[in-house]
């Protein structure tokens, strides 16, 4: 079940890869969303204060607010895979932080700002600490629990917060139209949400929003790409605390009060349906959301009165049961529904090492050295004392049925897991105690049996994850015009529907990217057409021989280990059968009957 | 002095004893189909209400009387859980979005607080107990503190019949373990998921029935409710009734005794603090198995 | 018993199953091989019921099953057992086994008989079966997943990799235990690596490439083609 | 001295009351005369129609709707027919201030009821001060003063006045030397603590405990027993919810406790009937509550053409099928702040607001209201001042018209 609850993640974590690939239709849709969004907020602005609707402007204002509110809470939700329930708590320390310091204390707005901020962050930490431990719907009932401990702390130190009566600031001059008719707050608050639209389209597109969502998605990939999953979190934290705070500190202005009632659940709440109702990861979502879930029963059906909250929650229910993925996810999603996929046009192994570099290499002709390793899950022995080692530069084969622990031992490897014995040196260096972020900055780069290409990224985003995590300045050793048109080709893609067997080639690509020497790759040509296996052990050639890279690869397919391989390791049931070159071990008898090909197909 | 903490110890494990059983009524929906139901708290409520409702329409029911629309009250709310079950379900078998329960459980116990508002008012409604005050230590407690007590270990022994004994049990229990080898074993995944709905309206409307003359029966109060059914839950750890049953009462406790040494206003921080605290110590719960946490 | 025709299937858009078409008889082990990715487990998962297939058709005791789901095939006498015995962890191995009566309906008496003669040829599930099932080993969870699948009686039985996972081993009692229930009238169709072991008590055996049937042939044939000598038994 | 002043004035009170009512039906008469439009007066009515706070709004608007259905049905104010515009504050500062925008920048409202609590009426008084628009809230925070809001004008006891009374009951009256404090943890009681602490102190009682409890919790054992662990002579409490008192008085009984004196707020005088629906009502005879002389009686007073005992009759007519559910001491006050407002307008001829506010400060002792006689001035704009409240022993001690009996008759 915990993987439901890290599934829940992935789900919850789930950008609509569509709004999210390199320069095609999809991303189009992205580029409307912020325009329309930005036109929205400038209409919405300028037109109540062209014709003086001051109930107008302040619920305007009132409004973008909480969509910058929201679009951060959905950073965090949608790119850390973070679910907090609590978000009002922040939004509202940083309003009351502008309150006391401009209301009480006399300090001038601009301080009161760097106050608001600063007490954003404090509650953004205080959330990150439990975010390192529990995670899902457990972190969000924790962030619940203190958005309703909130109101009541403000009320218990109330000789801080002058409690119940709330602060009054009246801010005139902020609230006072300017030469082009728009108030400075309107103008904040315009300039502030604008730029949080832009964020929610481009954040997602910067190495860290990736990392983020890499690290959300799947945090054994972010870690073999050297990445720590607790830290993005905190950052995520930090940055939507930030952001959250910066429209926090524009409440206090905008209504001209700050009392402890403004800031129970609700407000919370709604920040939440307004990013999830509207279409997680959508520039336009937390507009439809706000106006959905806030201006419609508060403002356009403000006559209802008493019915109110009961429109509230009927939109909310409907459009989670019509479209579950959001009114704008499901608009795009309908949209891009319609039209073809592209098919994926095979990629020219041949290109992607440019004959031209050449890399320097740690010096020592022994890459790995593993000696004695042991590893137990409950009663199965993994693997089973097994000493090897693998040379500089040679491509090393691991055979071995399902289960006889092939995986198992790169996974000690790369440092996903600890041994119960033995030792494994890299580069002369000892990594059983490394984190497997740490082993990854070593330079050992990985694939996995399932190929860990993650929907929740762009195509291409899969493979830049790579040049993301570049160990070194030095340029790429891929040939800068294989990596242009396969950004070119990718750009056009849904990520969905890439094949799996051009998943794995997309991962190896991308750990080729990521400077590492040392490739560890798991099953890498299954799923591969005999022509496109020819293609392929002649890449692993190619990085051998141009590149200098050592390699260890699980394989099946004898035939292309036999092609590759320098020499060849057999696993059965975790312990080494047999080791050495090629032809030696293909004719050892416990060797032969373990797989099978067509020799004659 | 120590019949203070006695009676505090009596009411604490009473009241714990309703959390305990709302997190039970979590825990069977959360085991075949992995939803926590945040409309719970609204369905509990509404138990309450029918305890009024049967007052204002027996009078102060007999005791026989009384007895017999116990499941009366529990197969109403039971229904009412059904269709709640089967909307929150909807969306999930053709979506890729597997969250949306998240927020169609939110949006109905909102839906729920803004009808009982409209058509009841804000009042709260106030039930009197039928049975009289039993005396301890020289001080007295209501009857309901300990019947609630008495529910919970009634249905916790039923559940772990139900839930071991009987195959149907036995399939809701394992449903969320591995749902495609739940399929594959040709379980009727979807219909198993409604049963479990219907028996966690069971549980949380015979609850809200017994305990009405303790607790607020009001359009707002649900919220409360369901923070402190969580509690228990993630204390016990989840998909453990055994967790829920010592868990519940150890809020309960936890929560007056904070009340009562330190002051109430910091009850609501206190609960807050066991529940982080749990968490961090040992997200799984005490009896859990599943951790909360995720590596 | 089983029969299958111009079978496609994928997952979303993309394609796996390429036209498959082979049949099982009553009674037979048909062994079904081919390396990683090659549709081995999609073929499995759609006759079971668990994909939906694009084209093609699959017809069980002459009815045509396509597209039906394993609500109704399990208590029709079609069971899957998929891959990394996949156990229900928090079920002691005795409710484990309870839960393949579930969906057949098997009758008190015919599941005491069946948890009997499990007992017999697995006798540390006995042992063990008031153990949660997270405690046993992967070839104890393998050998609880065909229990599981037995004591609902199928007419056709799927079993994906066995093998997988486990220490050789463990593997003989197994496949001995498939053969028996063979021998029982069952149709079985074993997905395995482990040809060798497979082909021990496969009558015939099938090769997939690339979601496409590459071989159908006797055991011996099969043996020939593939150069694979059955494991001695 | 708490016996002195009361008598004086309800004396004073209900001639002036005869006066009043005079006064005002001429006004009705010549009123059409005066009227300078048609146009319907636009009455904001600002209250919690939901959230926490909705059973002040239920009540409020009962009290509103009936005056202005009177108004109205007397031939309006000024010959102009009275239009209620409803908004809904949700209990929430944030909503008040946007509906209050509404009101008087979209609806152009030319006088405003609500809010009913000083979390939000302080939040929404700039935006009817910069309007200028008169204001009748029932909030009891002594923050809200003339200079903050010079058009608001509040009908609710304010906390110092209701603090000095239940402090008073204890001092004076049960001449208790200590005392310890139990209050709910919303806003209306927690801003009368200190009030509370400081009339006691002065009174030479010593506050040996205070403690709160969450709206609507369901046992206040625990809060009960650390109280009487400093085993105080008598226990002042402020439950403003029937539930909450009635579950405090049960719980008293549960520890042993239920002869200790109590002293409680207004709303110990409202919800005591519901909250004796779960309690035992003999518990009561130690309970007193603060009162609005209008709900009050003494043996041998006058008892024909009560005020508050008509209005009462009046608004069960005006509501049959919820009455019950209604709290007439509420809606009382609710009623008469329309009623000051009507007078000030048909006096002062119009809604100018500075003539309306200054008609009030010095005249609305004038006015003929059913809870008492209320009284503003240029330094303080709370109608119901001290001289309006006295203490009450066991608010289920009703006569048969339902009014209190005195704390204070001979």
């Amino acid at each position: 079940m915990t993987s439901k609850i890290s599934t829940g993640e992935h789900m919850i974590a789930a950008r609509p890869s569509t709004a999210r690939t390199g320069p095609s239709i999809l991303d189009r849709s992205a580029k409307i969303q912020v325009v329309i969004g930005i036109a929205i907020l400038v209409v919405a602005t300028v037109v109540p204060s062209a014709l003086g609707l001051s109930y107008w402007i302040g619920v305007i204002n009132l409004a973008t607010i909480y969509i910058v509110a929201s679009v951060f809470m959905g950073l965090l939700l949608v790119d850390a895979g973070q679910v907090s329930f609590g978000h009002g708590a922040v939004f509202g320390a940083a309003a009351y932080a502008v309150g006391v310091a401009c209301g009480m204390h006399g300090f001038s707005f601009p301080v009161g700002i760097l106050f608001g901020v600063a007490a954003a962050l404090v509650i953004g930490i205080l959330f990150a600490l439990p975010a390192l431990r529990v995670q899902w719907f457990y972190l969000g009932f924790v962030t619940l629990s203190a958005a309703m401990v909130f109101p009541q702390m403000l009320f218990a130190f109330d000789s801080l917060t002058n409690g119940l009566n709330g602060i009054s600031i009246p801010f005139t001059a902020l609230n006072t139209p300017t030469a082009i008719g728009l108030s400075i707050l309107s103008i904040l608050s315009l300039v502030l949400g604008s730029l949080a639209i832009l964020t929610s389209a481009i954040f997602p597109k910067t190495k860290l929003g990736r990392r983020m969502r890499v690290a959300a998605a799947s945090p054994e990939a972010a870690q073999s790409l050297g990445i720590s999953p607790g830290r993005m979190r905190f950052t995520a934290f930090m940055i939507a605390s930030f952001g959250t705070g910066l429209a926090g500190v524009l409440y206090p202005p905008t209504v001209g009060f700050v009392s402890p009632n403004a800031f129970h659940l609700d407000i919370s709440i709604l920040f939440f349906f307004a990013v999830i109702v509207g279409g997680k990861g959508q520039p336009l979502g937390t507009i439809a959301g706000i106006t959905l879930l806030y201006m419609l029963p508060n403002v356009f059906l403000a006559q209802l009165v008493e019915y109110r909250p009961l429109v509230y929650g009927l939109v909310a229910f409907l459009v989670m049961l019509l479209m579950p993925s959001g009114i704008i996810g499901g608009i795009v999603r309908w949209l891009t529904l319609r039209q073809k996929p592209q098919a994926m046009p095979a990629l020219q192994f041949s290109q992607i090492v440019d004959a031209t570099q050449s890399a320097k290499h740690p010096v020592g002709d022994i890459a790995i050295e593993i000696e004695g390793l042991r590893k137990v899950f409950g009663n199965v022995v993994a693997i089973n004392n097994v000493s090897m080692n693998v040379r500089r530069g040679e491509i090393h084969g691991l055979v071995g049925a399902n289960g006889s622990g092939k995986t198992s031992l790169l996974n000690v490897l790369n440092g996903f897991t600890n041994s119960d014995a033995g030792s494994v040196k890299v580069n002369g260096k000892e990594i059983t105690s490394l984190k497997a972020r740490d082993v990854a900055h070593l330079g050992v780069g990985r694939t996995f049996q399932t190929p860990r290409i993650l929907e929740q990224l762009g195509a291409w985003d899969n493979v830049q994850i790579g040049l993301d995590a570049k160990l070194s300045p030095n340029p790429t050793r891929v040939s800068p015009a294989f990596v242009d048109s396969l950004r070119d080709t990718l750009g056009r893609l849904r990520t969905e529907s890439i094949p799996h067997g051009q998943r794995r080639l997309l991962e190896v690509i991308r750990v080729i990217l990521t400077d590492a020497d040392i490739l560890l790759l798991d099953e890498p040509a299954a799923g591969l057409s005999p022509e496109e296996r020819v293609a392929f052990a002649g890449l692993l050639r190619d990085l051998r021989d141009k590149l200098g890279l050592t390699i260890v690869f699980v394989e099946h397919d004898l035939d292309l280990v036999a092609r590759v391989a320098d020499r060849v390791t057999v696993l059965e049931s975790g312990a080494v059968i047999a080791s050495g070159d090629v032809a030696s071990v293909w004719e050892n008898p416990r060797v032969k009957p373990l797989f099978v090909t067509v020799r004659h197909a | 002095m120590w019949q203070e903490y006695a009676i505090i110890l009596i009411r604490g494990i009473g009241l714990g004893s309703v959390y305990a059983l709302i997190a039970m009524s979590f825990n069977i929906v959360k085991v075949s189909s992995g939803i926590l139901n945040f409309a719970q708290g609204n369905m509990f409520v509404l138990g309450g209400m029918l305890a009024y409702a049967a007052v204002a329409l027996f009078g102060q029911p007999s005791f026989i009387v009384w007895l017999l629309l116990i499941p009366v009250a529990a197969i109403i709310i039971a229904v009412v859980l059904l269709i709640q079950g089967y909307l929150t379900l909807l969306p999930l078998s053709y979506s890729d979005d597997q969250q949306s329960w998240l927020i169609t459980t939110m949006a109905v116990s909102i839906i729920i607080g803004a009808v009982l508002l409209l058509v009841q008012g804000p009042n709260a409604l106030m039930v009197r107990s039928i049975f009289p005050n039993v005396p301890l230590f020289g001080m007295r407690v209501p009857a309901p503190f300990l019947l609630a007590i008495g529910l919970a270990v009634f249905w916790y022994v039923v559940l772990q019949w139900f839930l071991s004994k009987t195959l149907t049990g036995l399939a809701i229990s394992a449903l969320w373990q591995d749902p495609v080898a739940g399929r594959a074993a040709g379980l009727k995944v979807r219909r198993l998921q409604l049963l479990a709905f219907g028996l966690s309206g069971l549980i949380i409307g015979s609850t809200g029935f017994v305990a009405a003359p303790i607790i607020t029966i009001a359009s707002d109060s649900a919220v409360a409710y369901v923070l402190n059914g969580f509690v228990a839950l993630v204390i016990g750890g989840v998909a453990s009734n055994t967790g829920a049953l010592i868990a519940g009462p150890l809020v309960g406790v936890a929560a007056m005794l904070a009340t009562f040494k330190i002051g109430g206003e910091f009850q609501g921080l206190v609960s807050m603090l066991i529940l982080v605290g749990i968490l961090l110590i040992r997200p799984e719960g005490i009896f859990g198995s599943t951790a909360a946490r995720r590596v | 018993m089983l029969e299958v025709s111009g079978l496609c299937a994928g997952y979303g858009r993309l394609p796996v199953l390429r036209d498959v078409s082979f049949s099982a008889a009553e009674g037979e082990i048909l062994l079904i091989a081919g390396e990683n990715g090659a549709g081995k487990t999609t073929l499995l998962q759609t006759i079971g019921g668990l994909i939906k297939p694009t084209a093609g058709s699959i017809r069980f005791e002459g009815r045509d099953v396509t597209g039906a789901t394993p609500e109704d095939l399990v208590p029709r006498g079609l069971r899957l057992v998929l891959d990394g015995h996949r156990v229900f962890p928090e079920l002691s191995v005795f409710d484990n086994i309870r839960l393949g009566a579930v969906a057949s309906k098997t009758g008190k008496v015919a599941f005491d008989t069946a948890v009997d003669q499990i007992f017999e040829v697995f006798p540390i599930l006995k042992q063990k079966a008031n153990d949660k099932a997270r405690s046993l080993s992967g070839g104890q969870q393998q050998m609880l997943t065909l229990s599981q699948a037995f004591v609902s009686q199928p007419k056709v039985l799927l079993c994906d990799e066995p093998s997988l996972g486990l220490a050789m081993a463990l593997m003989p009692p197994i496949m001995n235990f498939l053969r028996s229930w063979a021998k029982s009238g069952t149709a079985v169709v074993i997905v395995e690596q482990h040809v060798q072991l497979a082909l021990a008590v496969a009558a015939r055996g099938l090769l997939m490439q690339r979601g496409s049937v590459v071989f159908d042939g006797t055991a011996d044939e099969f043996a020939a083609e593939t150069g694979i000598i059955a494991a001695p038994h | 001295m708490a016996r002195s002043y009361n008598r004086a004035n309800i004396f004073n009170w209900s001639r002036r009351a005869l006066l009043g009512a005079v006064a005002i039906g001429a006004l009705g008469i010549s009123g059409p005369l005066l009227a300078q439009s048609n146009e319907p007066i636009k009455l904001g009515l600002l209250i919690s129609h939901t959230g926490g706070d909705a059973i002040s709004g239920l009540n409020g608007k009962a009290g509103v709707t009936l005056a202005v259905d009177e108004i109205n049905k007397a031939g309006g104010i000024l010959g102009r027919q009275v239009e209620i515009v409803a908004a809904d504050d949700q209990s929430d500062p944030t909503a008040a201030v946007n509906e209050a925008r509404r009101l008087s920048s979209q609806e152009k409202v030319d006088l405003v009821f609500g809010p009913q609590s000083s979390q939000r009426t302080l939040a929404v008084l700039p935006v009817f001060t910069d309007a200028k628009i008169p204001q009748i809230s029932t909030s009891g925070s002594l923050e809200i003063t003339p200079q903050k809001g010079p058009y608001n004008f509040s009908v609710q006891a304010n906390a110092d006045a209701q603090g000095y009374h239940m402090a008073h009951y204890v001092t004076d009256v049960l001449k208790a030397k200590t005392a310890a404090i139990l209050t709910d943890n919303g806003a209306q009681a927690l801003s009368g603590v200190p009030y509370i602490k400081k009339y006691l102190e002065e009174g030479g009682a010593t506050v040996t405990g205070v403690q709160e409890f969450p709206f609507r919790s369901e046992d206040k054992t625990a809060q009960l027993l650390s109280l009487k662990s400093g085993n105080p002579d008598s226990l002042v409490i402020w439950a403003n919810t029937p539930e909450d008192l009635g579950v405090l008085m049960n719980n008293l009984a549960d520890i042993g406790w239920d002869d200790v004196p109590l002293s409680g707020p207004n709303a110990t005088v409202m919800q005591a009937a519901s909250a004796a629906k779960i309690a035992d009502p003999n518990q009561f005879d130690k309970v007193a509550g603060v009162a609005y002389v209008g709900w009050t009686y003494c043996p041998g007073d006058d008892m024909t053409k009560n005020p508050f005992v008509e209005f009462k009759e009046r608004l069960k007519a005006a509501n049959p099928s919820n009455y019950d559910s209604l709290l007439p001491t509420i809606s009382g006050y609710a009623y008469d702040g329309i009623m000051v407002m009507k007078a000030a307008m048909e006096a002062t001829g119009g809604t100018d607001p500075e003539e309306i506010k200054t008609w009030i400060e010095n005249n609305a002792d004038k006015v003929a209201t059913v809870s008492g006689p209320m009284k503003a001035s240029a330094e303080s704009h709370f109608l119901a001042g001290r001289e309006v409240l006295t203490p009450i022993l066991n608010p289920l001690d009703v006569n048969e018209q339902g009014l209190f009996k005195r704390a204070d008759c001979k």
